[in-house]
């Protein structure tokens, strides 16, 4: 009932951690049992091991957060060394969010991480607002984008998914020239950029200065979004955006995601994947789907129906 | 580790904007170490969306209960002082690396340094090592007359100095003015509070056992998310989650 | 201590209700005196009378709400006859927010309603994402935005101000060229497009399918884009998205607002404006400010003052 | 019009998720006609944000107090269902034009048609019409048994029917059959609940005077957003708010 097929992606469920929400798996381990989920975008993998931006790296906004994380991570070596190799223990096929400040990093890292024995598929983090060089840049130009997916499909062995950012004029121009360039699939959306000022320095909270909102109140721009590109494009989309309980999945795959990844909530509550796994089928049920893959795009596909129907 | 509905046995207010907050459950058991903390959702809402964190400052495990003591903040801690006797609260916890009692020698002094809403940790510090037989003094620091708490609790256990910044009660100035004033010596020196205060103490004692309980923004609270580090002594790259590693570290482990 | 002076605007205050959210000020006249204000941006007005969308326009989300009126209106000629005579009565300045599907019908209202006694300065909406034709095409392209913001300058008795939409990849980029195309100040930010589905029918709530996001969930973006845009141009900025609390008014000042406009938050509670007034002058107390005008732009202000002691 | 605390006097499960709210509070001194409604803040909280309409039911000026009747639906009302004796609910009221009481003509036939939770505005004004000498006749329609609620209320009024449309309760089927089966007959027509029912009555009645209370999902619930607009039979471009100019309207005013 819940299982979804989607490029290099065999998944029992729909149910994806969003990446860098859930480190490399190890600490949620201690939780539940990792096997239950569908799939774990891992963190952001950059060629060398980065150590992010200075603190407070986090800030609250009304039903959302701000992170200023700055990609940190301890770089290829180590997660091809230790992380992946520690995740074989569980039967899951891992996505692997590849980062960089230019091509030839994302390439780099793309090459190598994609022939790790359980990494089935690619995210190329082409939207994180937070670093200064390379990432913003990569998701808000269509061609740059188009260019960079092109040169990641020539040398990975598994298949490639591109993350939008939300933060352009046309979530669909970008999409397509994702498409275009080769890209398997789309992951939407990475946080939105935003800012929030301590009034007692007049200072922004974060040390960046500008973070990336996410969360419930990010929800209605990810459903919409969603709802556009599955649209204007044929490769399957993975949405994400404010996840906090089945009702909230079954509202992306209606809008046409594919599967869905949680974020932030795994922070409000950790046990929150599993329990989403464990009440979508009722909640399915309940509105009268019999299988996950029943709701993809339902939304507009009802509309041409009816479409079709007055013609 | 685990995540749990703790029931409220009671919560009042100490001292000014200050509340003592008792927690009732079967994670009670779980705690062992000082310097262990809690992460609270305050309410059900999507906002405050995140968790806050609160250290542990008496684990009770016949009763079953542990004492947070809390400054009333913002909004995530204004709803905390709201709760009442019988009200439920979402904690996850325990959470972090506390002081390691077990590491330190009977008959050994100690001095515990706490600022303010650092201070809450330091007391079930105290109980552990005073009752190993390690003798405790401590200093501890408020801004003002009115912010004092746990004075004759502290007294109970060891020596205790009590700084205000205003001079409106015990000694004028800060910890560190005390330490110098009464000339205090230790084996151990183990802090909790502001980041000035803490560098204060790492430089003061550069070669002497010194153990310091940080504080940074946190997202998750069990070190998935990155946005608690601290720098290390080591290198540009290496860093520690004090959510994870700490809150309690060695002075030397830790840039401040 | 509260008064703010801006091109044609002398506000007693910085606080201005937002265009859509309060009329033509006539159903708030019933709850408080309207002399209280800083002023008032009208209900955007075309030429023509609009019905707008199909019901249902509005739903709830995280910290939000999304709306899809569609530029209803009474038309020109109801305004200048109707609205603003009865306006009068009131010792305040006003701005017109005008709208259009082509840029002449801008140039007509625009010359019209400029001459009107008591209209101030004119706010230009070409960021209203409810609109098919039009509106948002002006307010996603910088050329477009400019020539219209030109042609409008052109006609009009008094200040012109541009409203920026937030769905752009760069608001500074677009701030920038109705700078240069004349515009006497920016107001900032439009709601952001979203979509909730009802899960019980698979459709968009909204019978418009998308709609336009408001309230505190946008709060960080558009503090985010005010602390941007005024800092790239020289023309003053009115910020706003999410205001709820005098606290939020100050942040927008902080970020480089000179004046704050509270849309939203006038539906939660109709005496939101004269409240935030009233308190006001005590939180800017409380954090050491002297005046509105003195914490104007100060967070970024601030980091230039530091950054001068460096060197 | 005006914005107040009011506090809950009692808040009962009266049927299947429907509850029955007694609120007291100066406020209610201004409310007159039946028909009109209150907004509601179910939460300080800024998840609900916006304010939830609900129509008052019974008015008691004696008491003070104000008897609503509410579906538990969504995530709003769900808060609205948990309030107790004493609590505080932010009422801003009253709102809307209701139905006229004083142009009915004493002696004369209303028949009143109500649909689910259409149903509670319709008793206040039953009380009304038959104070007033007016013959009131009610059918009310409930999709089954277990949601049934003021039945006896209503029997103490006037005659009174009962349909479900499964069938559980009174007579199978749409409040329109009922009319149909008992060939009711009336000088007024008043009628509240789910818009094809309204439709319906409008149609089947197009030269009587017929008067529907509508709903619309509303903003701001006094006439500033144009939210709740709904089409008249004028033209294409005329329109009424609901919040403002109804909810109740003739029939020949509003396009269904
Ligand atoms: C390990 C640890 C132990 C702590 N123990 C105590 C304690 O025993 N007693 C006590 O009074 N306080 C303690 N604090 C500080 C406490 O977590 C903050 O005061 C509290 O989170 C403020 O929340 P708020 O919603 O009231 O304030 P807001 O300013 O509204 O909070 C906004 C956001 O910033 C975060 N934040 C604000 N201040 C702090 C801070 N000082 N440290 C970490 N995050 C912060 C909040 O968690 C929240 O995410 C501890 C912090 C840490 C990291
Ligand atoms: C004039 C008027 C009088 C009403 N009187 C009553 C009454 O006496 N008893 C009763 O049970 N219900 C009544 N309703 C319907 C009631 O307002 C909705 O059931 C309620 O708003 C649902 O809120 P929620 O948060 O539980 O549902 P959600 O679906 O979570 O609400 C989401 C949003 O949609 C709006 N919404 C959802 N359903 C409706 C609806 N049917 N009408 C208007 N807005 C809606 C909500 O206000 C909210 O803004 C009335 C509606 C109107 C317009
Ligand atoms: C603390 C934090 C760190 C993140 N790090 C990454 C990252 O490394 N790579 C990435 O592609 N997205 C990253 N994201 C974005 C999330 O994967 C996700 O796209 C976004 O948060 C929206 O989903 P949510 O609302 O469920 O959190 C991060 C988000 C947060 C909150
Ligand atoms: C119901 C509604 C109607 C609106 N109508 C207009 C409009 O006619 N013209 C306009 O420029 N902005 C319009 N807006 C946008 C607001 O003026 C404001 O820019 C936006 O809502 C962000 O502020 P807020 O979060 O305080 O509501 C409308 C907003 C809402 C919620
Ligand atoms: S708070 Fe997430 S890693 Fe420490
Ligand atoms: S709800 Fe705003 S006009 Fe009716």
């Amino acid at each position: 009932m819940l299982n979804v097929q989607l490029p290099g992606l065999d998944l029992k469920n729909p149910i994806i951690p969003a990446s860098g929400c859930f480190g490399f798996g190890q600490e949620f381990a201690k939780f539940y049992d990792l096997n239950l989920l569908g799939s774990i975008m891992i963190k952001a993998t950059t060629k060398d091991a980065r150590y992010g931006n200075p603190t407070p790296r986090v800030a609250e906004t009304g039903a959302g957060m701000l992170n200023a994380i700055g990609l940190q991570n301890p770089g290829l070596k180590h997660v091809m060394e230790n992380e992946l190799p520690w995740l074989e223990q569980y039967d899951l096929p891992i996505i692997a969010n590849v980062a960089g400040s230019q091509l030839e990093d994302y390439v780099e890292v793309a090459e190598e991480i994609s022939t790790a024995k359980n990494v089935k598929a690619l995210e190329l983090n082409i939207s994180c607002p937070n670093v200064k060089t390379g990432g913003i840049a990569f998701g808000t130009i269509p061609e740059t984008a188009a260019e960079l997916t092109k040169a990641v499909k020539n040398v990975s062995s598994v298949p490639v998914y591109v993350k939008l950012s939300p933060n352009v004029s046309s979530i669909t121009e970008m999409a397509k020239a994702i498409e275009d360039a080769g890209a398997d699939g789309l992951t939407l959306i990475n946080t939105l950029v935003g800012m929030r000022l301590n009034l007692k320095n007049g200072k922004p909270i974060l040390a960046n200065g500008t973070g990336g909102l996410s969360g419930p109140a990010v929800k209605p721009v990810a459903v919409r979004m969603v709802y556009e590109v599955s649209q204007a494009v044929k490769i399957p989309v993975i949405g994400m955006g404010g996840v906090q309980s089945a009702e909230d999945v079954l509202e992306f795959l209606l809008a046409g995601a594919s599967a869905v990844a949680v974020g932030t909530a795994n922070f409000v509550n950790p046990f929150v994947c599993p329990e989403i796994i464990d009440e979508l089928p009722n909640v399915l049920k309940k509105y009268g789907y019999s299988s996950a893959r029943d709701c993809i795009g339902r939304s507009w596909k009802l509309e041409a129906e009816s479409a079709n129907h007055r013609t | 580790m685990r995540k749990e509905l703790l029931t409220v046995g009671s919560n009042e207010c100490i001292a000014d904007n200050i509340y003592k907050l008792i927690l009732e459950g079967d994670m009670v058991q779980d705690f062992k170490k000082p310097g262990q903390f809690v992460h609270l959702k305050v309410s059900e809402s999507m906002t405050p969306l995140l968790r806050r964190p609160i250290s542990v400052a008496e684990i009770n495990h016949d009763q079953s209960e542990v004492t947070l003591i809390f400054r009333k903040e913002g909004e995530g801690t204004s709803l905390l002082a709201e709760k009442k006797r019988g009200d439920q609260v979402d904690v996850l916890g325990p959470l972090g690396n506390g002081f390691d009692v077990e590491n330190f020698t009977e008959g050994k002094k100690a001095l515990i340094i706490g600022g303010g809403v650092g201070v809450p940790p330091l007391y079930e510090l105290s109980k552990q090592l005073t009752s190993k037989g390690i003798l405790a003094t401590h200093v501890l620091g408020f801004q003002s007359a009115k912010d004092v708490f746990f004075e004759r609790q502290f007294k109970e256990l060891g020596e205790t100095f009590v700084a205000t910044v205003d001079g409106t009660h015990g000694i004028q100035g800060f910890v560190t003015d005390v330490i110098d004033k009464e000339q205090l010596d230790f084996d151990y020196l183990l802090a909790c509070g502001p980041t000035p205060m803490l560098r204060a103490l790492k430089m003061k004692y550069p070669d002497r056992e010194v153990y310091l309980s940080m504080e940074e923004r946190m997202g998750c609270g069990i070190g998935a998310c990155f946005a608690c580090v601290c720098h290390t002594d080591q290198s540009e790259k290496t860093y520690v989650k004090v959510c994870l590693d700490g809150p309690v570290f060695k002075a030397e482990e830790v840039l401040l």
